[in-house]
């Protein structure tokens, strides 16, 4: 075996405040399930993480080539973190073009660990080397480990009576546990997980325990790593914790507002990436009295979901833009007609089609004004993919109370994203029960509740309350038809005010640091860990710099011209042209300056953080 | 509360109070009416049953009816029909929807409501026109037809709507028209009573912007003649003096005079239940002057409804797993704790 | 005959500035086609002119219903006048439910012909009248002259081969003669109108004529107009003119634009109502090489459109709200293949179905916005009905100049209403023509002309180009996939610059008025004459009060911002809820103040007034 | 250029730079194979062809052809085509799409553009999953098939995709499978030379969600005994021996065996000329295992195209009035002149 380490022998073990990995390999290679179970490992072990996929759009593109390259990146650490890390520790790479698509990430010095088999000239070539990278001495700034992972995982797996495509596949584990003796994971997670995996195949289970003990051993006899590493346990508050992606959490709060309110969810939906694993997750759930239904397309699906709020059902539709694009005319109806639906978009890179599996916040105008007429609604957005499942509960208890629709905005990265989430107990979730509407003597469809302006949801099925609705301008009180010049003006100012006046129902907006200063940096959604750290580090530094973070995006918490007024100056990342910005500038006519990055990535710490330096000494030269 | 102990309720009770506002001699009128007027006899109480409409003439009629009623968006009232059904069992839901609302912007859903036997009474208008909009040529608008849109002339085939159906696998399938006020109430009757997704096409005439268009086969004085009313297990036999028949010559249907060469014992022999549907494919597809044009039942089979396989499902659900925990749902995984 | 005229015995003619009639009757009643006969002999005899439709949604309501009523409301006058008039000098009600729509409109004084005929016990229930108005003494504030309108035109029809219903339904053009009588105008355009409409059908052209000159001859043998008016030419600039609907205009516009660019136009279009004439006026123009095809929804129409674009035609796609809201997921399409495509929205009153005959000007952000992911295109508007001639070839202008979808923003009054046109010659008109590409060697499908950034258009048919387009991302210059992270970056920037530099290549923003001052009213679209007038009457006072009115909309003219911050304050009128405003203030932090009112009617002259009036107090309280 | 001075083009004309992105294995690549081998056949220049697609795996076959490519969005690619050709009469159009960008979403477009003739032709893989999405149910998918977004089996009954297609009036439709490479040039070169709406249905095995679901009947050693291949005037005889064969008992086609009771005589024989769509119509309904699957082209009959009829109004309103003079239409109606 042939190492060209350049480490210098260290001390058998070093304790390390964070680390973060980044696996990639070609989409066969089975990196999301080696990025999966290193995740589970490692959060059951208590650090805090936080993970970042990063996958192609093509099912499984030609084995070898660059755009059929997987990656996933993890850090964990022994403090409270926000990202998944701005560039990786270690980079594990398990071909040429693995190595080519994500060296560029790795800072000189980190630790390169390829699988030196797989460096054959044929895949040299797909990955357009000219050069054998291993041997030109173009890898001298890195920290090389070159391991014949498949020779030494085949070797292992010897006797099995398995094809070698299928010895092949398992190569994964062999670098898994290398990773897990490196940085003094327990195998027994994921070896449980194989075990009950592949109960029904015994030789599969077996080969992929063997591979797994395999890497593990080779770590711990060989001499190539000099040492190991210890992350130690984060000190995060009490409780009970599990990993979970933004995708699971907000699936596992649609569920809980069901049981909250206490009435049956319906989901409709057209499947579509990054989108679809919330409709597959629910679909799972028909025991907790959640039906789901697989729609002919997303018009079809609202269409479903707005039936069967109408029906006194919680009326759910999950989907990405190209879908909200389709979606906006029924979302007027549900406006017209005043009925609670919640709309989910998990965002992705647009426009068209775009890049279906990578980040961006691009959607948030297309939710605010995307219908005809002027029609508002509602939305939210959670910040990191734990905080997910709390805002699908806010999602839901808007549309209840002010029943209405109401958007929830999450995104590709908070979607396939993970970090520790600590359980709540579910005695302290809130209630968000309504009563549908029965009396027949006061029922007028269209009188509101004085405070809320609520309509009463009066189902079908009411004896005594039928009466019509319909997308034509209602009448006030009786919702019959109208073209009454002053009735139109009175409903449109109406629509406007019941979704205006949720800001007196929502918590203020949050400030992370000084009540005043030089600069804020306002964000929403997925940019928050990255927004965070960045304000960490620059008050470390002494400077006035403070984090504030909408979730809620329309209306805006009442304190927001109050917070924004309170800095000299106010930065504003967001993943695309500055749509929130729009927002805030036309509200608050605060001459908020943008960060606008849209790579299909999430925001480094150091971009946000140089932006923001870049502002704070425009200001000392003033 | 059951059927036993219901009020006795008469059309009356299914007349709103809003004032009808289509256009006087509108086809439209009658089909309300005969709706009205049958709704009594299913023994559902009024508040179990929600009217759903989309956009167009025809999509006014749920304001008309003391039901419960939601007039939609443009070609998506099956959408919103197969959410409320899915959710609400309960119900007995009716879709009242137009040719242009049921075939040209909504012509996927009412094909996959169809397929999935969302259990739904799909009542669509057809006066081969777009009234609402004044007068554009719409899919069941003859080839050639001139309207606002088409100055020269469509030059879009016509589709055939109960073809349509068939097609989509809808399991009642049945066409009227709105001057036959008896056959529609016989119509309407069976497809309420249906359990399934029910496919109707009225054909309705529009006084103002496609008059008289049905009028060459149903006219009084030539209906008999011109069209053919199917009955369940009888002979496919047409025409004032019932001289007339239609018989198949291989897979061509022809019409035959009775009496001479061939008798009622040579005829077609409708079966609405035949769960091939090859016999209303034919059917649907006689139209006028070479066929007299079919009216009535066409197909009726039975199956499972969308909404009974769900909550057949649901119950499976509940049998294997017991009633949801969300404490255990939230804490399923590797978890771990911090003290 | 009875009449209970109070109007003082008055000179036989009366010279008057200005006059507003409003005809209003059943939708049974032709009253369409009586203020449209009105109109034509008006403008052709020369005065400056403006009108306003009003009618229902139903295509006929029940006869005698208050939602069966039809309204034309035309103002003339030997000035420049800019709006149908506030309210109307003289009402002419057919019937009791059209005098209880009416009524509150007609200024006390004003004048009131109703056809006493129609004030029957069943109309008067009808129209929700326990006592008869005409005797119960509520009408005493106006002048009322009261005529048996039926009996008078059946009489004079006596002896033709009619039933009473036919002639019954003539009786808008007696009182369409009255009127002639009443403002000294020809019968002669509508007489040869009749001749050529029922050339066939002989009995009835001479029924209507008999009608015409019947309320003509009343007007001039009977003493019950004391008086009758002159209104004399306008001092319209010299040229040819021609009365124009913004509907009319817009599809002429649209042809002259496809000749002006030498290339076939291509209409797909699903018919909706404020929109559907477009579609029918250019279904007549297949000699221009105009096609057209209604598709079966309005995604097909779009579709359609961007597969004709890409074939090389002008594809051209025209709705109103509703539909827009369908065609924003294929809009994002245009948007990433970069191809030139022209989508029409003659906006009506929402949100969802709302009041499909009403105006509103609520679908701009719905245009700005409404689609997934970062997807800029350019937004134009007409200003008035002739305007709209010049706007559908400015819109195209940008179109082929820039390949890229622009939206071009007309609404309800602008489509049905009208106004006198200065036909340009032909050859005054721009040349829009732009080739398409054909050159093999320097063929790139996404390099770039520097100026505009525009991408080449490479046909279909052209030997050598082939290539191939799509909505996902595409590499800069190839226009192969691409999920390069920069390349994304830099595309979407791209796609924002495009857009952004269209503003080098417009006129500058207007003003009428002082160049600075306390107030500038800024508006858009079919607001301009409403706004234009109270402009005016405040300048005559003395206020520094100007008026700018943008009509590209994305991007903004250049000097937009310095037009704005040369005023104390800013108004803005819109018939939406601030749309225009929000952008405004987004982009310039201007501290605009709304004027909303969303009534589905156009704003009358004296609210701007007034809104005016409080902002220059406020100021002056300052 | 006409044909005879073409270049003659090969299959390698037709292959384009891009690097095929599909599973190892997937069906899609023989159709890709298939179609760049047909394309020189039909003698039109390589600039002259466009293939436009919608969203799923099918829909990346455009960046594979060195033709003109238009990847649309999901379930839309009919309507672009139908404007691209009503633009441009001269192209020759092909369509590319997946059982769920053609029948869930994109349905009525489908069926739209089938019915107004529109000279397409329409290749959808049916591989009876979402592929692109990974593994959902698509309209064609068993009834009780487990999918992701389906783990107690979708309730949804499947839609035949040839009855739908001729219900649509479609005036070419046929069906091969992608791994018989011969059939599939056969049947694709048949659509290719038809002029007018052209449905294909290519059976295509998603190896990655949906493996060998055609398998039972296609497999080399049953193929013989458990399709039917389709052929203009021929009786309907199959099986290895060629023993079996297919007539009519009423409107009810039944399995045969011959040399017994029947004989070839007694076979139904195809014709896919018929007027009447009739005797397409049961061929579509015919499924495995009750009947052998057919494959072939169940219908060919001549139509007017969309182009066709509209150029010919375009002509016949230039005959009447003349190439439009844009100054005489600007002053067209009543104008009056201010000097
Ligand atoms: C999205 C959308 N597109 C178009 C329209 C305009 N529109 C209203 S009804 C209609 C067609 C009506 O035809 P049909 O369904 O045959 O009903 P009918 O009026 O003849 O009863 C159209 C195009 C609309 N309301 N919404
Ligand atoms: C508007 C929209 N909705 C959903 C999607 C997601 N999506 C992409 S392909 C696809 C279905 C693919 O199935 P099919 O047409 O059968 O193609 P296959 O991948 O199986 O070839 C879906 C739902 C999308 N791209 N756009
Ligand atoms: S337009 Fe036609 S369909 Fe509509 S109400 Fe009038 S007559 Fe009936
Ligand atoms: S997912 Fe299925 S259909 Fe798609 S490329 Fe892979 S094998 Fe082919
Ligand atoms: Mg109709
Ligand atoms: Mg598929």
């Amino acid at each position: 075996m042939t190492t060209q380490s350049t480490a210098e022998p260290r001390p058998q073990v070093q304790e390390l405040d964070r680390v973060t990995i980044r696996f990639a390999g070609d989409s066969g290679d089975g990196m999301q399930l080696t990025g999966t179970q290193f995740t589970r490992t490692t959060a059951a072990f208590g650090n805090d993480i936080a993970t970042l996929p990063d996958f192609p759009a093509e099912i499984r593109a030609p084995a070898g080539s660059l755009p059929g390259v997987s990656g996933f990146q993890i850090s964990f650490s022994s403090n409270d973190i926000h990202t998944p890390g701005d560039a990786p520790d270690v980079l594990v790479a398990m071909n040429p073009a693995a190595l080519r698509t994500n060296l560029a990430d790795l800072p000189p010095g980190g630790a390169l660990i390829v699988n030196a088999d797989a460096f054959t000239a044929n895949n040299l070539q797909k990955a357009g080397y000219a050069e054998n990278p291993l041997s030109d001495g173009s890898l001298k700034d890195w920290n090389l480990f070159e391991i014949p992972i498949s020779t030494l995982n085949a070797r292992a797996l010897d006797g099995l009576a398995m094809t070698s495509k299928q010895v092949d596949l398992t190569k994964n584990f062999f670098a898994l546990g290398l990773m897990f003796w490196l940085y003094e994971r327990s195998m027994e997670p994921t070896l449980r997980w194989i075990e009950e995996k592949f109960s029904s195949k015994p030789v599969i289970a077996e080969a992929n325990a063997r591979a797994l003990k395999a890497g593990y051993a080779f770590g711990e006899t060989t001499e190539i790593f000099h040492t190991h590493y210890r992350v130690k346990r984060a000190s995060l508050p009490p409780g009970t914790y599990r990993n979970v992606t933004g995708n699971e959490a907000t699936a596992l709060g649609l569920v809980a507002a069901a049981q909250l309110a206490g009435r049956q969810m319906f989901l409709a939906s057209y499947p579509i990436t990054p989108a679809s694993d919330i409709l597959h997750q629910l679909s799972t759930y028909k025991h907790f009295g959640v039906k789901t239904f697989q729609a002919e397309d997303e018009i079809a699906a609202i269409g479903a979901a707005i039936g069967a709020a109408y029906g006194g059902s919680m009326g759910l539709t999950s989907t990405s833009g190209p879908g909200i694009a389709l979606k906006t005319e029924a979302m007027g109806l549900a406006v017209m007609v005043e009925l609670p639906l919640v709309v989910i978009d998990v965002q992705r890179a647009g426009p068209s089609t775009g890049m279906p599996t990578k980040v961006e916040q691009s959607d948030l105008l297309q939710l605010m004004h995307g219908r005809n007429g002027d029609a508002p609604i509602a939305i939210v957005a959670p910040a990191t993919p734990a905080e997910c499942f709390d805002y699908a509960i806010e999602a839901w208890r808007i549309a209840l109370r002010y029943m209405t629709p109401v958007a929830y905005l999450s995104d590709g990265f908070l979607a396939t994203g993970s970090e520790p989430w600590k359980v709540p107990s579910v005695a302290d979730l809130p209630s968000i029960a309504v009563e549908g509407w029965t009396d027949r003597e006061t029922f007028r469809p269209y009188r509101r509740d004085p405070e809320t302006l609520a309509r009463p949801w009066a189902v079908p099925g009411t004896p005594g309350l039928e009466h019509r609705i319909g997308g034509l301008e209602k009448a006030d009180l009786s919702g019959n038809i109208s073209y009454d010049p002053e009735n139109h003006h009175r409903m449109t100012q109406l629509r406007h005010q019941k979704i205006a006046n949720i800001a007196n129902d929502i918590p203020d907006l949050q400030v992370y640091g000084p009540s005043r200063g030089d600069l804020l940096i306002l964000g929403w959604g997925s940019t928050y860990g990255a927004i965070r750290s960045a304000v960490e580090r620059l008050q470390a530094e002494g400077h006035a710099v403070a984090h504030a973070h909408l979730r809620h995006l329309n209306p805006f918490p009442r304190n927001t011209g109050e917070v924004l007024g309170a800095y000299r100056r106010v930065l504003m990342p967001e993943v695309n042209m500055g749509q929130l910005r729009l927002l805030i500038r036309a509200r608050y006519l605060v001459d908020a300056v943008g960060l606008n990055k849209v790579r299909g990535k999430p925001y480094r710490i150091a971009e946000i953080e140089e932006a923001a330096r870049l502002l704070l000494t425009e200001g000392a030269a003033q | 509360m059951t059927a036993e102990t219901l009020p006795v309720l008469t059309r009356k009770d299914f007349v709103s109070d809003q004032e009808v506002r289509w256009c006087p001699g509108c086809g439209d009128y009658s089909i309300l009416a005969q709706t009205q007027k049958t709704m009594p006899d299913f023994g559902v109480p009024r508040e179990k049953i929600v009217f759903i409409s989309g956009i167009g003439c025809s999509g006014r009629l749920p304001y008309y009816m003391a039901t419960y009623g939601f007039h939609t968006i443009h070609g998506r009232a099956p959408t919103i029909a197969t959410g409320l059904k899915a959710a609400r069992p309960d119900l007995m839901v009716w879709v009242i929807t137009g040719d242009g609302d049921a075939l040209s912007i909504g012509g996927n859903h009412v094909i996959h409501a169809m397929r999935r036997n969302v259990d739904i009474r799909l009542i669509m208008f057809n006066n081969q026109i777009y009234g609402l909009t004044k007068g554009q040529a719409s899919p069941t608008s003859e080839i050639g037809k001139k309207t606002k849109s088409t100055p020269q002339g469509t030059v879009d085939r016509p589709i055939v709507p109960l073809s349509v159906a068939l097609t989509a696998e809808a399991t009642f399938v049945a066409r009227s028209v709105d001057t036959d006020t008896a056959h529609m109430q016989e119509t309407l009757l069976a497809a309420g009573h249906h359990r399934g997704s029910a496919f109707v096409e009225v054909l309705q005439n529009c006084v103002i912007f496609n008059d008289d268009t049905f009028a060459p086969f149903t006219a009084k004085d030539v209906r008999e003649d011109r069209m053919l009313v199917l009955r369940h297990g009888e002979p496919l036999v047409f025409g004032k003096e019932r001289d007339k028949g239609i018989r198949l010559d291989g897979l061509r249907p022809v019409v035959v005079e009775l009496g001479k060469e061939w008798s009622v014992a040579d005829l077609l022999v409708h079966d609405e239940t035949a769960a091939d549907p090859t016999l209303a494919y034919i059917l649907s597809r006689l139209t006028y002057p070479d066929f007299p044009v079919p009216v009535g039942v066409l197909r009726r089979v039975q199956a499972p409804t969308h909404d009974a396989l769900i909550e057949a499902q649901m119950a499976e659900a509940l049998a294997k797993r017991g009633p949801g925990d969300l404490g255990k749902l939230l804490l399923a995984g590797e978890t771990w704790t911090v003290s």
